[in-house]
Protein backbone atom coordinates (compact mmCIF):
# COMPACT_ATOMS: atom_id res chain seq x y z
CA UNK A 1 0.00 0.00 0.00
CA UNK A 2 1.63 2.73 -1.40
CA UNK A 3 0.95 6.93 -1.64
CA UNK A 4 -1.17 8.43 -3.96
CA UNK A 5 -1.26 11.98 -4.60
CA UNK A 6 -3.68 14.23 -6.29
CA UNK A 7 -2.67 18.06 -6.90
CA UNK A 8 -5.77 20.64 -7.64
CA UNK A 9 -5.36 24.43 -8.07
CA UNK A 10 -7.90 26.30 -6.85
CA UNK A 11 -7.80 30.25 -7.59
CA UNK A 12 -4.46 31.05 -5.26
CA UNK A 13 -4.82 27.58 -3.28
CA UNK A 14 -2.67 24.26 -4.26
CA UNK A 15 -4.59 21.05 -3.03
CA UNK A 16 -2.91 18.07 -2.15
CA UNK A 17 -4.93 15.00 -1.39
CA UNK A 18 -3.26 12.28 0.18
CA UNK A 19 -4.01 8.59 0.51
CA UNK A 20 -2.09 5.50 1.25
CA UNK A 21 0.71 5.50 3.21
CA UNK A 22 3.39 8.38 4.07
CA UNK A 23 6.91 7.21 5.09
CA UNK A 24 10.11 7.72 4.87
CA UNK A 25 9.99 6.15 1.50
CA UNK A 26 7.58 8.05 0.02
CA UNK A 27 8.50 10.85 1.64
CA UNK A 28 11.71 12.46 -0.63
CA UNK A 29 8.74 11.42 -3.53
CA UNK A 30 6.36 13.18 -2.22
CA UNK A 31 8.17 16.81 -1.61
CA UNK A 32 9.70 16.84 -5.28
CA UNK A 33 5.97 16.87 -6.62
CA UNK A 34 4.64 19.48 -4.29
CA UNK A 35 7.78 21.72 -4.31
CA UNK A 36 7.29 21.16 -8.49
CA UNK A 37 3.87 22.31 -8.05
CA UNK A 38 4.33 24.90 -5.82
CA UNK A 39 7.19 26.69 -8.38
CA UNK A 40 4.93 25.71 -11.54
CA UNK A 41 1.65 27.79 -9.83
CA UNK A 42 1.53 30.90 -8.97
CA UNK A 43 -0.09 29.75 -5.61
CA UNK A 44 -0.14 31.28 -2.42
CA UNK A 45 -2.31 28.83 0.47
CA UNK A 46 -2.19 25.30 0.52
CA UNK A 47 -4.73 22.74 1.76
CA UNK A 48 -3.67 19.37 2.68
CA UNK A 49 -6.40 16.71 2.45
CA UNK A 50 -5.52 13.19 4.83
CA UNK A 51 -8.97 12.10 4.29
CA UNK A 52 -8.01 9.28 2.88
CA UNK A 53 -4.21 8.71 4.47
CA UNK A 54 -4.44 5.88 6.55
CA UNK A 55 -1.10 5.77 7.78
CA UNK A 56 1.89 8.38 8.47
CA UNK A 57 4.91 8.61 11.00
CA UNK A 58 7.23 11.14 11.06
CA UNK A 59 8.88 11.20 8.12
CA UNK A 60 5.48 13.00 6.63
CA UNK A 61 5.63 15.79 9.53
CA UNK A 62 9.02 16.75 8.31
CA UNK A 63 7.66 17.10 4.68
CA UNK A 64 4.39 19.25 5.44
CA UNK A 65 6.64 21.56 7.92
CA UNK A 66 9.10 21.87 4.80
CA UNK A 67 6.37 22.61 2.82
CA UNK A 68 5.13 25.01 5.29
CA UNK A 69 7.99 26.96 5.66
CA UNK A 70 8.07 27.22 2.06
CA UNK A 71 4.93 29.27 2.02
CA UNK A 72 5.33 30.75 4.70
CA UNK A 73 8.24 32.87 3.32
CA UNK A 74 5.41 34.44 0.91
CA UNK A 75 2.89 34.75 3.30
CA UNK A 76 1.17 31.73 2.71
CA UNK A 77 -1.10 29.64 4.60
CA UNK A 78 -1.12 25.56 5.25
CA UNK A 79 -4.77 24.34 6.42
CA UNK A 80 -4.91 20.72 7.32
CA UNK A 81 -8.31 19.03 6.94
CA UNK A 82 -10.17 15.72 7.41
CA UNK A 83 -7.64 14.32 9.69
CA UNK A 84 -8.01 10.81 11.34
CA UNK A 85 -7.64 10.00 14.76
CA UNK A 86 -4.83 8.11 14.48
CA UNK A 87 -3.26 10.62 12.30
CA UNK A 88 -3.96 13.78 14.18
CA UNK A 89 -2.12 11.84 17.48
CA UNK A 90 1.20 12.56 15.61
CA UNK A 91 0.30 16.64 14.82
CA UNK A 92 -1.09 16.64 18.66
CA UNK A 93 2.33 15.49 19.35
CA UNK A 94 4.70 17.74 17.34
CA UNK A 95 2.60 20.99 17.95
CA UNK A 96 1.81 21.11 14.07
CA UNK A 97 -1.38 23.04 15.44
CA UNK A 98 0.48 25.62 16.39
CA UNK A 99 1.28 27.04 12.77
CA UNK A 100 -1.02 25.09 10.73
CA UNK A 101 -4.98 25.29 11.24
CA UNK A 102 -6.63 21.99 11.01
CA UNK A 103 -10.53 21.98 9.42
CA UNK A 104 -13.61 19.47 8.97
CA UNK A 105 -12.98 18.65 5.39
CA UNK A 106 -12.79 20.74 2.13
CA UNK A 107 -14.79 23.07 1.71
CA UNK A 108 -14.26 24.63 5.14
CA UNK A 109 -10.65 24.95 4.02
CA UNK A 110 -11.51 26.81 0.93
CA UNK A 111 -13.88 28.95 2.36
CA UNK A 112 -11.47 29.85 5.12
CA UNK A 113 -8.75 30.83 2.56
CA UNK A 114 -11.32 32.94 0.96
CA UNK A 115 -12.11 30.73 -2.44
CA UNK A 116 -15.98 30.50 -3.54
CA UNK A 117 -17.00 26.45 -4.15
CA UNK B 1 0.21 -17.38 24.17
CA UNK B 2 3.71 -16.91 23.36
CA UNK B 3 5.52 -16.05 20.18
CA UNK B 4 8.42 -14.89 18.90
CA UNK B 5 9.94 -13.90 15.20
CA UNK B 6 13.08 -12.01 14.09
CA UNK B 7 13.06 -10.34 10.89
CA UNK B 8 16.26 -9.17 8.80
CA UNK B 9 16.53 -6.92 5.97
CA UNK B 10 18.82 -4.89 3.93
CA UNK B 11 18.55 -1.17 4.88
CA UNK B 12 16.33 0.17 1.91
CA UNK B 13 13.55 2.33 2.33
CA UNK B 14 11.56 -0.18 0.79
CA UNK B 15 11.68 -2.30 3.31
CA UNK B 16 10.24 -0.07 6.33
CA UNK B 17 6.98 -0.97 4.74
CA UNK B 18 7.90 -4.54 4.79
CA UNK B 19 8.69 -4.27 8.48
CA UNK B 20 5.56 -2.75 9.58
CA UNK B 21 3.60 -5.38 7.83
CA UNK B 22 5.13 -8.26 9.65
CA UNK B 23 5.04 -6.88 12.68
CA UNK B 24 1.44 -5.71 12.76
CA UNK B 25 0.48 -9.58 11.20
CA UNK B 26 2.53 -10.50 13.84
CA UNK B 27 0.47 -8.66 16.97
CA UNK B 28 -2.76 -9.22 14.89
CA UNK B 29 -2.63 -12.82 16.57
CA UNK B 30 -2.97 -10.95 19.92
CA UNK B 31 -6.10 -9.16 19.17
CA UNK B 32 -4.90 -5.46 19.67
CA UNK B 33 -7.28 -2.63 19.07
CA UNK B 34 -6.71 -0.58 16.04
CA UNK B 35 -5.13 2.51 17.90
CA UNK B 36 -2.27 -0.37 19.45
CA UNK B 37 -1.70 -1.31 15.76
CA UNK B 38 -1.16 1.64 14.87
CA UNK B 39 1.08 2.98 17.57
CA UNK B 40 3.20 0.23 17.24
CA UNK B 41 3.39 0.47 12.79
CA UNK B 42 4.48 3.57 13.23
CA UNK B 43 7.09 3.46 16.50
CA UNK B 44 8.47 0.24 13.90
CA UNK B 45 8.71 2.93 11.02
CA UNK B 46 10.41 5.19 12.98
CA UNK B 47 12.95 2.98 14.36
CA UNK B 48 13.84 1.53 11.29
CA UNK B 49 13.53 4.61 9.24
CA UNK B 50 16.06 6.27 11.58
CA UNK B 51 18.48 2.99 10.84
CA UNK B 52 18.26 3.42 7.59
CA UNK B 53 19.08 7.38 7.16
CA UNK B 54 20.93 7.77 10.96
CA UNK B 55 22.36 4.25 11.89
CA UNK B 56 23.71 3.64 8.08
CA UNK B 57 23.43 7.12 6.17
CA UNK B 58 21.20 6.19 3.72
CA UNK B 59 23.79 3.24 2.36
CA UNK B 60 21.87 0.34 0.83
CA UNK B 61 23.17 -3.09 1.31
CA UNK B 62 23.39 -3.06 5.37
CA UNK B 63 21.65 -5.49 7.43
CA UNK B 64 18.95 -4.06 9.77
CA UNK B 65 17.17 -6.80 12.59
CA UNK B 66 13.77 -6.26 13.93
CA UNK B 67 12.71 -8.87 16.83
CA UNK B 68 9.24 -9.03 17.89
CA UNK B 69 8.14 -11.13 21.36
CA UNK B 70 4.99 -11.50 22.68
CA UNK B 71 3.89 -13.39 25.46
CA UNK B 72 0.46 -12.86 27.30
CA UNK B 73 -0.06 -9.18 26.26
CA UNK B 74 3.10 -7.90 26.47
CA UNK B 75 5.22 -7.29 23.27
CA UNK B 76 8.69 -6.55 22.73
CA UNK B 77 10.13 -5.16 20.18
CA UNK B 78 13.35 -4.64 19.34
CA UNK B 79 15.65 -3.04 16.34
CA UNK B 80 19.18 -3.00 15.21
CA UNK B 81 21.96 -1.38 13.22
CA UNK B 82 25.41 -2.10 13.12
CA UNK B 83 25.65 1.80 11.70
CA UNK B 84 27.45 4.76 13.10
CA UNK B 85 26.15 4.70 16.66
CA UNK B 86 24.45 7.87 18.74
CA UNK B 87 26.91 9.90 20.54
CA UNK B 88 24.39 11.43 22.75
CA UNK B 89 21.67 9.38 23.55
CA UNK B 90 19.95 12.28 25.45
CA UNK B 91 20.06 15.39 23.26
CA UNK B 92 19.09 12.43 20.91
CA UNK B 93 16.34 11.76 22.42
CA UNK B 94 14.83 15.67 22.81
CA UNK B 95 11.84 16.28 20.98
CA UNK B 96 12.59 18.61 17.41
CA UNK B 97 16.48 17.51 18.03
CA UNK B 98 17.97 15.92 14.58
CA UNK B 99 21.01 15.67 13.26
CA UNK B 100 19.81 16.08 9.96
CA UNK B 101 17.65 18.97 9.39
CA UNK B 102 18.43 19.41 5.35
CA UNK B 103 16.68 16.31 5.02
CA UNK B 104 13.75 17.32 6.32
CA UNK B 105 13.85 15.23 9.42
CA UNK B 106 11.21 16.25 11.95
CA UNK B 107 13.19 15.24 15.19
CA UNK B 108 10.32 13.84 16.50
CA UNK B 109 11.16 10.30 16.08
CA UNK B 110 12.22 9.43 19.87
CA UNK B 111 9.45 11.58 21.04
CA UNK B 112 7.07 9.50 18.95
CA UNK B 113 8.23 6.36 20.34
CA UNK B 114 8.26 7.41 24.04
CA UNK B 115 4.46 8.33 23.80
CA UNK B 116 3.19 5.52 21.81
CA UNK B 117 5.05 2.73 24.16
CA UNK B 118 5.52 2.44 27.39
CA UNK B 119 8.95 2.17 27.74
CA UNK B 120 12.10 2.78 25.46
CA UNK B 121 15.32 2.06 26.04
CA UNK B 122 18.20 3.31 23.76
CA UNK B 123 21.75 1.53 23.55
CA UNK B 124 24.32 2.73 21.16
CA UNK B 125 28.02 2.95 20.61
CA UNK B 126 29.65 5.63 18.36
CA UNK B 127 30.79 2.97 15.74
CA UNK B 128 29.36 -0.09 16.35
CA UNK B 129 25.36 0.49 16.16
CA UNK B 130 22.02 0.80 17.74
CA UNK B 131 19.81 -1.11 19.33
CA UNK B 132 16.32 0.43 19.87
CA UNK B 133 13.86 -1.87 22.30
CA UNK B 134 10.42 -0.89 23.37
CA UNK B 135 7.74 -2.37 25.16
CA UNK B 136 4.14 -2.07 25.37
CA UNK B 137 1.37 -3.81 27.50
CA UNK B 138 -1.90 -4.45 25.29
CA UNK B 139 -5.56 -4.06 26.59
CA UNK B 140 -5.89 -7.63 28.64
CA UNK B 141 -9.63 -6.78 28.09
CA UNK B 142 -9.72 -7.45 24.44
CA UNK B 143 -8.04 -10.43 25.03
CA UNK B 144 -10.74 -11.76 27.06
CA UNK B 145 -13.29 -11.14 24.89
CA UNK B 146 -12.60 -13.55 22.46
CA UNK C 1 16.25 -3.99 -7.76
CA UNK C 2 17.59 -6.57 -5.39
CA UNK C 3 16.47 -7.16 -2.01
CA UNK C 4 16.91 -9.69 0.98
CA UNK C 5 15.36 -10.27 3.96
CA UNK C 6 15.07 -13.32 6.18
CA UNK C 7 12.18 -14.57 8.95
CA UNK C 8 12.86 -16.73 11.72
CA UNK C 9 9.76 -17.49 13.74
CA UNK C 10 8.60 -20.53 16.14
CA UNK C 11 6.69 -23.75 14.86
CA UNK C 12 2.76 -22.83 15.12
CA UNK C 13 -0.01 -23.00 12.99
CA UNK C 14 -0.69 -18.94 13.70
CA UNK C 15 2.82 -18.13 11.98
CA UNK C 16 1.65 -19.62 8.67
CA UNK C 17 -0.45 -16.29 7.64
CA UNK C 18 2.85 -14.11 9.11
CA UNK C 19 5.09 -16.09 6.61
CA UNK C 20 2.16 -15.58 3.43
CA UNK C 21 1.65 -11.70 4.71
CA UNK C 22 5.49 -11.00 4.89
CA UNK C 23 6.84 -13.02 1.48
CA UNK C 24 3.67 -11.18 -0.15
CA UNK C 25 4.80 -7.65 0.93
CA UNK C 26 8.17 -8.31 0.03
CA UNK C 27 7.32 -9.49 -3.23
CA UNK C 28 4.68 -6.51 -4.29
CA UNK C 29 8.09 -4.38 -4.41
CA UNK C 30 8.30 -6.21 -7.61
CA UNK C 31 4.89 -5.37 -8.62
CA UNK C 32 4.11 -9.29 -9.36
CA UNK C 33 0.70 -9.90 -11.26
CA UNK C 34 -2.23 -11.34 -8.91
CA UNK C 35 -1.75 -14.65 -9.83
CA UNK C 36 2.35 -14.59 -9.29
CA UNK C 37 1.60 -13.33 -5.88
CA UNK C 38 -0.91 -16.08 -4.90
CA UNK C 39 1.02 -18.54 -6.20
CA UNK C 40 3.99 -17.33 -4.20
CA UNK C 41 2.15 -17.10 -0.86
CA UNK C 42 0.77 -20.45 -1.64
CA UNK C 43 4.18 -22.44 -1.74
CA UNK C 44 5.25 -20.24 1.33
CA UNK C 45 2.04 -21.89 2.81
CA UNK C 46 2.79 -25.28 1.84
CA UNK C 47 6.37 -25.22 3.15
CA UNK C 48 5.44 -23.53 6.21
CA UNK C 49 2.77 -26.00 6.66
CA UNK C 50 4.97 -29.02 6.06
CA UNK C 51 7.86 -28.09 8.34
CA UNK C 52 4.96 -27.40 11.09
CA UNK C 53 3.50 -30.79 11.13
CA UNK C 54 5.80 -32.90 9.13
CA UNK C 55 9.40 -31.54 10.15
CA UNK C 56 8.54 -30.79 13.47
CA UNK C 57 5.91 -33.44 14.28
CA UNK C 58 3.46 -30.22 15.57
CA UNK C 59 6.26 -29.15 18.20
CA UNK C 60 5.89 -25.53 18.76
CA UNK C 61 8.84 -24.11 20.32
CA UNK C 62 11.02 -24.98 17.34
CA UNK C 63 12.59 -22.84 14.73
CA UNK C 64 11.64 -22.01 11.09
CA UNK C 65 13.55 -19.88 9.00
CA UNK C 66 12.12 -18.16 5.63
CA UNK C 67 14.66 -16.44 3.38
CA UNK C 68 13.77 -14.63 0.24
CA UNK C 69 15.89 -13.03 -2.25
CA UNK C 70 14.74 -10.93 -5.30
CA UNK C 71 17.26 -9.40 -8.46
CA UNK C 72 16.13 -8.70 -11.47
CA UNK C 73 12.83 -10.31 -11.70
CA UNK C 74 14.27 -13.90 -10.48
CA UNK C 75 12.82 -14.83 -6.95
CA UNK C 76 14.40 -17.07 -4.06
CA UNK C 77 12.43 -18.66 -1.30
CA UNK C 78 14.44 -21.05 0.94
CA UNK C 79 12.21 -22.80 4.14
CA UNK C 80 14.19 -24.51 6.76
CA UNK C 81 13.07 -26.47 9.54
CA UNK C 82 16.05 -28.78 11.73
CA UNK C 83 13.14 -31.49 12.22
CA UNK C 84 12.64 -34.87 11.34
CA UNK C 85 13.49 -34.67 7.93
CA UNK C 86 12.37 -36.62 4.55
CA UNK C 87 13.62 -40.72 4.40
CA UNK C 88 12.53 -41.01 0.74
CA UNK C 89 12.64 -37.48 -1.05
CA UNK C 90 11.02 -39.35 -4.39
CA UNK C 91 7.89 -40.68 -3.04
CA UNK C 92 7.53 -37.44 -0.73
CA UNK C 93 7.08 -35.69 -4.05
CA UNK C 94 4.71 -37.90 -5.81
CA UNK C 95 1.12 -36.18 -6.17
CA UNK C 96 -0.72 -37.17 -3.43
CA UNK C 97 1.54 -38.92 -0.91
CA UNK C 98 1.18 -38.59 1.98
CA UNK C 99 2.97 -39.77 5.48
CA UNK C 100 -0.30 -38.19 7.38
CA UNK C 101 -3.41 -39.04 6.17
CA UNK C 102 -5.14 -39.62 9.36
CA UNK C 103 -4.63 -35.75 9.83
CA UNK C 104 -6.53 -35.05 6.30
CA UNK C 105 -3.65 -33.99 4.64
CA UNK C 106 -4.05 -34.38 0.88
CA UNK C 107 -0.46 -35.02 -0.20
CA UNK C 108 -0.72 -32.12 -2.95
CA UNK C 109 1.80 -29.98 -1.02
CA UNK C 110 4.91 -30.38 -2.89
CA UNK C 111 2.87 -31.56 -5.93
CA UNK C 112 1.66 -27.37 -5.91
CA UNK C 113 5.22 -25.68 -5.30
CA UNK C 114 6.44 -27.64 -8.52
CA UNK C 115 3.29 -26.44 -10.60
CA UNK C 116 3.37 -22.73 -9.15
CA UNK C 117 7.12 -22.29 -9.15
CA UNK C 118 9.89 -22.53 -11.80
CA UNK C 119 12.41 -24.50 -9.77
CA UNK C 120 11.55 -26.58 -6.56
CA UNK C 121 14.59 -27.98 -4.83
CA UNK C 122 14.74 -30.21 -1.58
CA UNK C 123 17.40 -31.12 0.72
CA UNK C 124 16.89 -33.32 3.67
CA UNK C 125 18.60 -35.59 6.09
CA UNK C 126 16.56 -37.50 8.69
CA UNK C 127 16.83 -36.47 11.94
CA UNK C 128 18.64 -33.41 11.03
CA UNK C 129 16.28 -31.17 8.90
CA UNK C 130 14.63 -29.85 5.53
CA UNK C 131 15.62 -26.97 3.11
CA UNK C 132 12.99 -26.41 0.25
CA UNK C 133 14.34 -24.05 -1.95
CA UNK C 134 11.96 -22.58 -4.76
CA UNK C 135 12.83 -19.91 -7.97
CA UNK C 136 10.40 -18.21 -9.62
CA UNK C 137 11.02 -15.62 -12.67
CA UNK C 138 8.40 -13.04 -12.52
CA UNK C 139 7.30 -11.57 -16.21
CA UNK C 140 9.31 -8.92 -16.63
CA UNK C 141 6.64 -7.27 -18.86
CA UNK C 142 4.78 -5.62 -15.50
CA UNK C 143 7.99 -3.92 -14.35
CA UNK C 144 8.99 -2.31 -17.59
CA UNK C 145 4.74 -0.58 -17.67
CA UNK C 146 5.72 1.11 -14.47
CA UNK D 1 -7.45 -12.15 8.07
CA UNK D 2 -8.62 -14.85 9.45
CA UNK D 3 -11.23 -17.30 8.21
CA UNK D 4 -15.24 -16.67 8.55
CA UNK D 5 -17.46 -19.46 8.24
CA UNK D 6 -21.28 -19.72 8.09
CA UNK D 7 -23.48 -22.59 7.88
CA UNK D 8 -26.89 -22.74 6.53
CA UNK D 9 -29.38 -25.73 6.05
CA UNK D 10 -31.98 -26.30 2.99
CA UNK D 11 -33.91 -29.21 3.12
CA UNK D 12 -31.61 -32.05 3.40
CA UNK D 13 -28.38 -29.83 2.09
CA UNK D 14 -25.93 -27.84 4.23
CA UNK D 15 -24.51 -25.14 2.81
CA UNK D 16 -21.21 -23.78 3.37
CA UNK D 17 -19.91 -20.33 3.39
CA UNK D 18 -16.03 -19.63 3.47
CA UNK D 19 -14.53 -16.67 3.38
CA UNK D 20 -11.66 -15.30 4.13
CA UNK D 21 -8.25 -17.61 4.09
CA UNK D 22 -8.14 -20.93 4.56
CA UNK D 23 -5.03 -22.56 5.56
CA UNK D 24 -3.38 -25.05 7.84
CA UNK D 25 -4.46 -23.17 10.87
CA UNK D 26 -7.74 -22.74 10.00
CA UNK D 27 -8.28 -26.02 8.93
CA UNK D 28 -9.02 -28.15 12.12
CA UNK D 29 -11.27 -25.07 13.19
CA UNK D 30 -13.40 -25.57 10.34
CA UNK D 31 -13.25 -29.47 10.50
CA UNK D 32 -14.56 -29.39 13.73
CA UNK D 33 -17.23 -27.22 13.63
CA UNK D 34 -18.35 -29.24 9.91
CA UNK D 35 -18.29 -32.26 11.54
CA UNK D 36 -20.65 -31.17 13.83
CA UNK D 37 -22.80 -29.69 11.48
CA UNK D 38 -23.35 -32.97 9.77
CA UNK D 39 -23.93 -35.37 13.24
CA UNK D 40 -26.59 -32.80 14.43
CA UNK D 41 -28.73 -31.55 11.46
CA UNK D 42 -29.60 -34.67 9.15
CA UNK D 43 -28.58 -33.21 5.44
CA UNK D 44 -27.57 -35.51 2.61
CA UNK D 45 -25.77 -33.37 0.30
CA UNK D 46 -23.60 -30.30 0.85
CA UNK D 47 -22.53 -27.30 -0.92
CA UNK D 48 -19.76 -25.23 -0.18
CA UNK D 49 -19.56 -21.99 -1.38
CA UNK D 50 -15.98 -20.12 -2.31
CA UNK D 51 -17.35 -16.47 -3.02
CA UNK D 52 -15.53 -15.17 -0.74
CA UNK D 53 -12.41 -17.05 0.06
CA UNK D 54 -9.44 -15.17 -0.84
CA UNK D 55 -7.16 -17.66 -0.02
CA UNK D 56 -6.76 -21.89 0.23
CA UNK D 57 -3.57 -24.00 0.02
CA UNK D 58 -3.63 -28.10 0.07
CA UNK D 59 -4.99 -28.38 3.77
CA UNK D 60 -8.21 -26.46 2.41
CA UNK D 61 -8.07 -29.63 -0.07
CA UNK D 62 -7.62 -31.91 2.51
CA UNK D 63 -10.76 -30.62 4.87
CA UNK D 64 -12.97 -30.70 1.53
CA UNK D 65 -11.71 -34.04 0.78
CA UNK D 66 -12.22 -35.64 4.13
CA UNK D 67 -15.88 -33.86 3.90
CA UNK D 68 -16.51 -35.37 0.53
CA UNK D 69 -15.63 -39.10 1.93
CA UNK D 70 -17.94 -38.78 5.08
CA UNK D 71 -21.32 -38.14 3.04
CA UNK D 72 -19.94 -39.95 0.33
CA UNK D 73 -20.73 -42.84 2.62
CA UNK D 74 -24.33 -42.44 2.64
CA UNK D 75 -24.79 -41.38 -1.05
CA UNK D 76 -24.65 -37.53 -0.55
CA UNK D 77 -22.97 -35.20 -3.33
CA UNK D 78 -20.80 -32.25 -2.87
CA UNK D 79 -21.14 -29.60 -5.15
CA UNK D 80 -18.66 -26.94 -5.21
CA UNK D 81 -19.80 -22.59 -6.24
CA UNK D 82 -18.71 -19.66 -6.79
CA UNK D 83 -14.75 -20.42 -7.06
CA UNK D 84 -12.12 -17.67 -8.02
CA UNK D 85 -9.64 -18.67 -10.46
CA UNK D 86 -6.78 -19.30 -7.79
CA UNK D 87 -8.22 -21.60 -5.63
CA UNK D 88 -10.10 -23.43 -9.16
CA UNK D 89 -6.35 -23.86 -10.26
CA UNK D 90 -5.25 -25.82 -7.15
CA UNK D 91 -8.39 -28.05 -7.72
CA UNK D 92 -7.60 -28.74 -11.15
CA UNK D 93 -4.10 -29.89 -9.97
CA UNK D 94 -5.51 -31.74 -7.49
CA UNK D 95 -8.07 -33.65 -9.99
CA UNK D 96 -11.01 -32.72 -7.42
CA UNK D 97 -13.32 -31.90 -9.97
CA UNK D 98 -13.67 -35.92 -10.91
CA UNK D 99 -15.47 -36.31 -7.55
CA UNK D 100 -16.97 -32.97 -6.75
CA UNK D 101 -19.02 -31.00 -9.33
CA UNK D 102 -18.30 -27.19 -9.90
CA UNK D 103 -21.36 -24.96 -10.66
CA UNK D 104 -21.44 -20.76 -10.87
CA UNK D 105 -23.49 -20.02 -7.82
CA UNK D 106 -25.62 -21.11 -5.18
CA UNK D 107 -28.76 -21.21 -6.75
CA UNK D 108 -27.30 -23.63 -9.76
CA UNK D 109 -25.70 -25.80 -7.10
CA UNK D 110 -29.41 -25.93 -4.97
CA UNK D 111 -31.05 -26.73 -8.19
CA UNK D 112 -28.55 -29.02 -8.95
CA UNK D 113 -29.37 -30.86 -5.72
CA UNK D 114 -33.27 -30.74 -6.27
CA UNK D 115 -33.70 -27.91 -3.90
CA UNK D 116 -36.58 -25.54 -4.77
CA UNK D 117 -35.70 -21.68 -4.02
N1 LIG E 1 19.76 4.20 14.50
C1 LIG E 1 20.40 5.37 14.66
N2 LIG E 1 21.72 5.47 14.40
C2 LIG E 1 22.39 6.64 14.56
N3 LIG E 1 21.79 7.78 14.98
C3 LIG E 1 20.47 7.75 15.29
C4 LIG E 1 19.72 6.56 15.13
N4 LIG E 1 18.44 6.82 15.50
C5 LIG E 1 18.41 8.13 15.85
N5 LIG E 1 19.63 8.69 15.72
C6 LIG E 1 19.99 10.08 16.05
O1 LIG E 1 18.98 10.62 16.90
C7 LIG E 1 18.43 11.79 16.30
C8 LIG E 1 16.98 11.95 16.70
O2 LIG E 1 16.20 10.92 16.13
P1 LIG E 1 14.64 11.13 15.89
O3 LIG E 1 14.03 11.63 17.16
O4 LIG E 1 14.09 9.87 15.34
O5 LIG E 1 14.55 12.31 14.84
P2 LIG E 1 14.89 12.36 13.26
O6 LIG E 1 14.92 10.96 12.72
O7 LIG E 1 13.77 13.14 12.69
O8 LIG E 1 16.22 13.04 13.15
C9 LIG E 1 18.68 11.64 14.83
O9 LIG E 1 18.67 12.87 14.16
C10 LIG E 1 20.05 10.97 14.81
O10 LIG E 1 21.08 11.92 14.99
N1 LIG F 1 9.54 -30.26 6.20
C1 LIG F 1 9.30 -31.60 6.16
N2 LIG F 1 9.86 -32.40 7.10
C2 LIG F 1 9.63 -33.74 7.08
N3 LIG F 1 8.84 -34.35 6.17
C3 LIG F 1 8.26 -33.61 5.21
C4 LIG F 1 8.46 -32.20 5.16
N4 LIG F 1 7.77 -31.72 4.10
C5 LIG F 1 7.18 -32.78 3.53
N5 LIG F 1 7.45 -33.93 4.19
C6 LIG F 1 7.00 -35.30 3.81
O1 LIG F 1 6.56 -35.27 2.46
C7 LIG F 1 5.22 -35.72 2.38
C8 LIG F 1 4.52 -35.07 1.23
O2 LIG F 1 4.37 -33.68 1.47
P1 LIG F 1 3.22 -32.87 0.74
O3 LIG F 1 3.27 -33.15 -0.71
O4 LIG F 1 3.34 -31.44 1.15
O5 LIG F 1 1.86 -33.48 1.29
P2 LIG F 1 1.15 -33.38 2.73
O6 LIG F 1 1.71 -32.22 3.49
O7 LIG F 1 -0.28 -33.21 2.41
O8 LIG F 1 1.45 -34.67 3.44
C9 LIG F 1 4.64 -35.45 3.74
O9 LIG F 1 3.50 -36.25 4.01
C10 LIG F 1 5.82 -35.75 4.66
O10 LIG F 1 5.94 -37.14 4.87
Amino acid sequence: MSLQVNFVTRENVLLVRLAGELDHHEASRLREAWQEQLQSNNVGHVIVNLEKLNFMDSSGLGVLLGRYKEIQTTGGEMVICSISPEVKRLFDLSGMFKIVKLVDNEDFALQLLGVAS
Amino acid sequence: MKNEMKLEFLSISENESLARVAVASFISQMNPTMEELTDIKTVVSEAVTNAIIHGYEDKNEEKITLTCKMENEQIEIIIEDKGIGIDNIEVAREPLYTSKPEWERSGMGFTIMENFMDKVDITSKPGEGTMIRMMKQLTSTRALCN
